[in-house]
């Protein structure tokens, strides 16, 4: 399988006629790094990636938003601290708080995570490792909420191989959100094995209270394509669970017809 | 030049790895005597003119909103020292 | 403004007797003699800050120019057929077919490495990438040859954890996937580690940039960072112009990366090449300004006139000299069209970078820089950029060479009491198994990460990096480095040539076609002639390796004075090879795998 | 519990990126007036019985060897503060 995302020139707009309605957009911050990689997996996911632009607070009419991982502003006072305040997020934060039926659905993936608990669409926040260290490696998660729209094609208590890699991937939450997210089923991803970074609970990803908004520290859109992914089962490299994500909300959005 | 300190640590109930790490070490290299160590930082905001209220003000709502993440941090303080 | 006095050209035509500090600045009576006969006059002391900058070992290439010139003569037509830049530019530019092309080198980190582990490294990684970027292209990988003294000794205690976490602040942050390395460890290297550092990138024919000012009545431009006194330290005679005070200067002692400026800087220059907005690039690195503005204008129409109080300052009490040697990272400059001022300036604003227009291309033939309108640097650039000294220094094979030969473990008490039974050669193999040298890297090359871009095909723990070009194609490269030290320091010219084989090997069972070498010499000090011999051989050894194997080098690095107390580090030319694949989904793992069960095993080769 | 405080700051000359980005964010978000950032660390070493003299001490030459990295930074101040 090859998906259109040239390493030089514009990759912002997509050559190829949209694939599906599922118009999903893939910000970018100065500092980012993984977009081009989020823009792939959304299209090998059946949807359209849709470059926008942190300074820009037009969403152009897309249907749903990813803050792809890297170190935005350097990650330097805080991770995702600077960016969070970016004018795309107002919008973004706006939309997905939006009281109507279908809010905007939102992932954060690593820094985008990071983000989206600086702007508190998310709860908790994210301290350094507690080994203090820079960690890449193949990590084990299982799928315990398949309601959200990033979900939806997973099952229930599904085990996946995706990669992970970061500093400040502690999750951290006082003890009483940490009893809501657990009673509310509200965490999504859970580390699987010794725990790579300290978090409560091992947590690895939550929701909001409404299921449109999904933070995760490790990297789904670096498992989409067989031979540059995560080892697993069926070998090497050649690790693919993360795409389920992309199928999910391409799914969701096109009324379960992706 | 003036100069207005912020100060930020994190919250009590919050783990400090760094800090943590500290603690650990300082045995090892023959400091003994402390009990905890907690890691924060310390931002200097320099300013070109005087500090008025209003820009002391200023800072104070930067450091809550900006300098630190209230979910993790508290800002312990918010001072101006002249002879930086 | 302030308050050093500014030395002009005409004021050294005037004051010829006044006493300049050029041997604080590292330069020998005869270089400054040379300087003068250049002149015709004493130089300002901008001009001195220049000369002494650029004909430094690690700029001018003084004592490696006459052995390295063997890459170039020992090659044929078919070796140079793929070669679309050679050495001499800021890296090599291989032709990859389809279209696209690819840069690669390495570079060594070494001294400000040990200074200042997490910032030394980091540095290293960001000077390299800006190589790369000059050359027009995205990088999209990097490798870090690590060398060490003994694992448990303080020094490397101290050292390493710094390098390994600066390599990965700041490589992870620049969004390129860490796919290869080295970590040796021998306490030769204990005060003297080696911290060398690869880049590669990809670039479309058309966007080949090169390094020169042409085009009369161009704008030049610095962008980037602001100009600190960074790298300066040793140089700090030059803190009052006027060399009559002896005011005290802070000048930073090592510099500080800043990877999200060039994070944001890669991408600012990809916009640039790709809406055509620079006639000229060139990123800067060693001896800054300097550097910058002498080699541009000497290999383009050969004159540039420059205004340096438009430079941006982050400490406004820099005198020019100093600003025209700063070493501040992040930092690049271009060459731009008239017409195009106003886009290239757009495109700083989007990605919030600080320029400055500093001046213009002239057709002089003098590189004019000027300090609020005083003329105080008035040279041809020629002289500064490309005629230093050459020095064909002394060598000889050691006297202790043959003592070293004939030492072999055999003729040892050890070598007379060989594992004979089973279990003793198991106990062998474990003991080798454990060793730092041997044993699992991960604990180093866990903290990088290699899967970001998505087109990481193998990396840890394959013996080559394989990366992903073109999406649709499948188009790649493969790169290993390699180099024992212990070989090259038994045999030289043998060693050298280990190196090659080994890293074309590495690639070449990866799946790939070997295309290019690029390599970084670590060496003691140049002025021994024992270990000048080992240069001499080493360079000798690759150059013929390299003819046989019929693959060019295409650019590399020498980082000579790898020595404390009299006591050299072993002679270690590490080698990268550079191949590649039509179609990188064809890549061969190393090792056995796991998933592979039942597949038949052969021993090729003898 | 009586508390040693250290602050440790970026030496003046040396680049401080991450003061840098922040002095380019404040504006963006209506902070006007600030013509600098330097960001440091604040470290609480706490004691569990009396600050002697020669806790202090140890306190400082830790501060110089371990809390701070003498190459790139400055230790600005090693105060006792009883009330945190
Ligand atoms: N400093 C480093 N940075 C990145 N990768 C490294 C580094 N050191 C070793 N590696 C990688 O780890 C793997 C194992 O290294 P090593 O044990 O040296 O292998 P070998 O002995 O087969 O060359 C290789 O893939 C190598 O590229």
């Amino acid at each position: 399988m090859s998906a259109d995302t040239p390493l030089i020139g514009d990759h912002t707009m997509p050559e190829t006629a949209p694939l599906t309605d599922a118009r999903i957009g893939v910000v970018t911050f100065p500092g980012t790094l993984d977009d081009r990689d989020a823009a792939r997996a959304v299209r090998l996911g059946g949807g359209t990636p849709v470059s926008l632009w942190h300074a820009d607070d037009s969403l152009h009419e897309v249907d749903a938003v990813i803050l792809p991982g890297g170190f935005s502003y350097g990650d330097y006072l805080r991770a995702g601290a600077i960016a969070r305040f970016a004018p795309v997020m107002n919008t973004i934060i706006v939309e997905a708080e939006a009281t109507t039926a279908s809010p905007l659905p939102v992932l954060g993936i690593c820094n985008g995570f990071q983000i989206l608990t600086e702007a508190h669409l998310l709860p908790g926040s994210m301290i350094k490792n507690d080994h203090l260290k820079f960690i890449c490696r193949d990590q084990v998660l299982r799928v315990e909420n398949t309601g959200t729209a990033w979900t939806s094609q997973f099952t229930q208590d599904e085990l996946i191989t995706v990669p992970m890699k970061n500093q400040d991937g502690q999750y951290v939450v006082d003890d009483a959100t940490l009893s809501t997210l657990e009673d509310q089923g509200r965490v999504v991803f859970r580390y699987v094995g010794e725990s790579p970074n300290g978090s409560r609970n091992d947590i690895a990803g939550v929701t909001n209270e409404r299921g449109n908004v999904v933070g995760l520290m490790p990297h789904p859109e670096h498992a989409v394509e067989a031979g540059y992914g995560p080892n697993d089962a069926t070998g090497l490299r050649e690790g693919t669970d993360g795409l389920t994500i992309f199928t999910s909300v391409v799914s969701s959005l096109t009324g379960g017809n992706a | 030049m003036p100069t207005i300190l912020v100060e930020v640590m994190p919250k009590p109930e919050i783990l400090d790895p760094q800090g943590k790490a500290i603690a650990n070490a300082l045995p090892h290299r023959g400091f003994t005597g402390f009990s905890g160590v907690r890691q924060g930082k310390r931002f200097e905001l320099s300013v070109d003119g005087e500090v008025t209220e209003e820009l002391l003000e200023s800072a104070r709502t930067a450091a809550a909103e900006m300098l630190s993440n209230p979910v993790i941090e508290d800002v312990v303080s918010v001072t101006v020292a002249e002879d930086l | 403004m302030n308050d050093f006095n500014i030395d002009t050209v005409t004021n050294a035509a005037d004051t010829p007797e006044t006493e300049l500090p050029w041997a604080e600045l590292g330069l020998k009576q005869d270089e400054y003699a040379r300087i003068l006969e250049i002149l015709g006059r004493r130089p300002t002391a901008a001009e001195l800050a220049m000369y002494s900058v650029m004909w430094s070992e690690h700029c001018s290439y003084k004592s490696s120019k006459v052995h390295l010139r063997q890459f170039g003569e020992k090659v044929t037509e078919e070796m140079q057929k793929d070669l679309m830049v050679g050495i001499g530019e800021n890296a090599g530019v291989t032709d990859l077919g389809d279209g696209w092309a690819v840069t690669f080198k390495i570079e060594s980190h070494n001294h400000p490495s040990y200074v200042e582990p997490y910032q030394g490294a980091a540095t290293g990684i960001g000077g390299i990438v800006r190589d790369i970027i000059s050359m027009g292209a995205r990088p999209v990988g990097v490798m870090d040859p690590l060398r060490f003294g003994d694992i448990d000794h303080p020094d490397t205690q101290r050292v390493l954890p710094g390098v390994v976490a600066g390599i990965g602040g700041y490589g992870n942050s620049l969004g390129l996937p860490n796919v290869g390395g080295e970590v040796v460890f021998d306490s030769v290297y204990q005060q003297n580690p080696l911290v060398n550092a690869l880049a590669v990138g990809v670039l479309k024919h058309e966007d080949l940039r090169l390094a020169n000012a042409s085009g009369v009545g161009n704008k030049v431009v610095l962008f980037g960072a602001r100009t600190g006194g960074d790298g300066i330290g040793g140089a700090s005679v030059l803190a009052s112009e006027s060399f009559d005070d002896t005011k005290p200067s802070k000048r930073p002692a090592v510099q500080v990366g800043d990877p999200f400026a060039e994070k944001v800087l890669i991408e600012c220059c990809l916009e640039l090449f790709h809406n055509n907005l620079v006639e000229g690039i060139q990123d800067l690195g060693a001896a800054g300004i300097s550097c910058a503005t002498s080699e541009l204008a000497s290999n383009g129409e050969g004159g540039m006139h420059v205004e340096l109080t438009n430079v941006l300052l982050r400490d406004p009490s820099l005198t020019p000299g100093e600003i025209l040697m700063s070493e501040s990272q992040e930092r690049m400059m271009a060459v731009v069209t008239p017409e195009n001022a106003a886009n290239f300036e757009a495109v700083m604003d989007k990605w919030g970078v600080e320029h400055s227009w500093l001046g213009e291309v002239t057709d002089t033939g003098r590189l004019i820089i000027e300090w609020d309108g005083d003329t105080i640097v008035d040279v041809d650039p020629r002289t500064v950029a490309h005629d230093g000294p050459v020095y064909d220094r002394p060598y000889h094979r050691p006297e202790w060479q043959d003592r070293l030969q004939t030492d072999t473990f055999r003729s040892s008490a050890a070598g007379g009491d060989l594992p004979a039974s089973a279990e003793d050669l198991g106990q062998a193999v474990v003991e080798l198994m454990s060793s730092p040298n041997m044993a699992d890297k991960s604990w180093v090359t866990d903290q990088f990460d290699r899967f970001v871009g998505g087109n990481t095909a193998l990396s840890q723990p394959d013996d080559a990096g394989v990366i992903r070009v073109d999406d649709r194609t499948g188009l790649g490269i493969g790169l290993a480095t390699d180099c024992n030290d212990r070989y090259a320091y038994l045999d030289p010219y043998r060693g050298a040539q280990l190196a090659l084989a080994e890293s074309y090997r590495n690639v070449a069972t990866a799946g790939a076609v070997p295309l290019a070498v690029s390599d970084c010499l670590n060496f003691g000090s140049p002025e021994d002639p024992d270990i000048m011999w080992q240069f001499a051989e080493a360079v000798r050894g690759l150059a013929d390796a390299c003819m046989e194997l019929g693959i060019p080098v295409t650019g590399g690095n020498v980082s000579l004075y790898n020595q404390t107390a009299g006591r050299a580090i072993h002679p270690t030319p590490v080698v990268g090879v550079l191949g590649k694949f039509d179609d990188v989904s064809r890549r061969t793992p190393s090792g056995f795998q796991r998933w592979a069960d039942g597949q038949a095993i052969y021993l090729l080769g003898t």
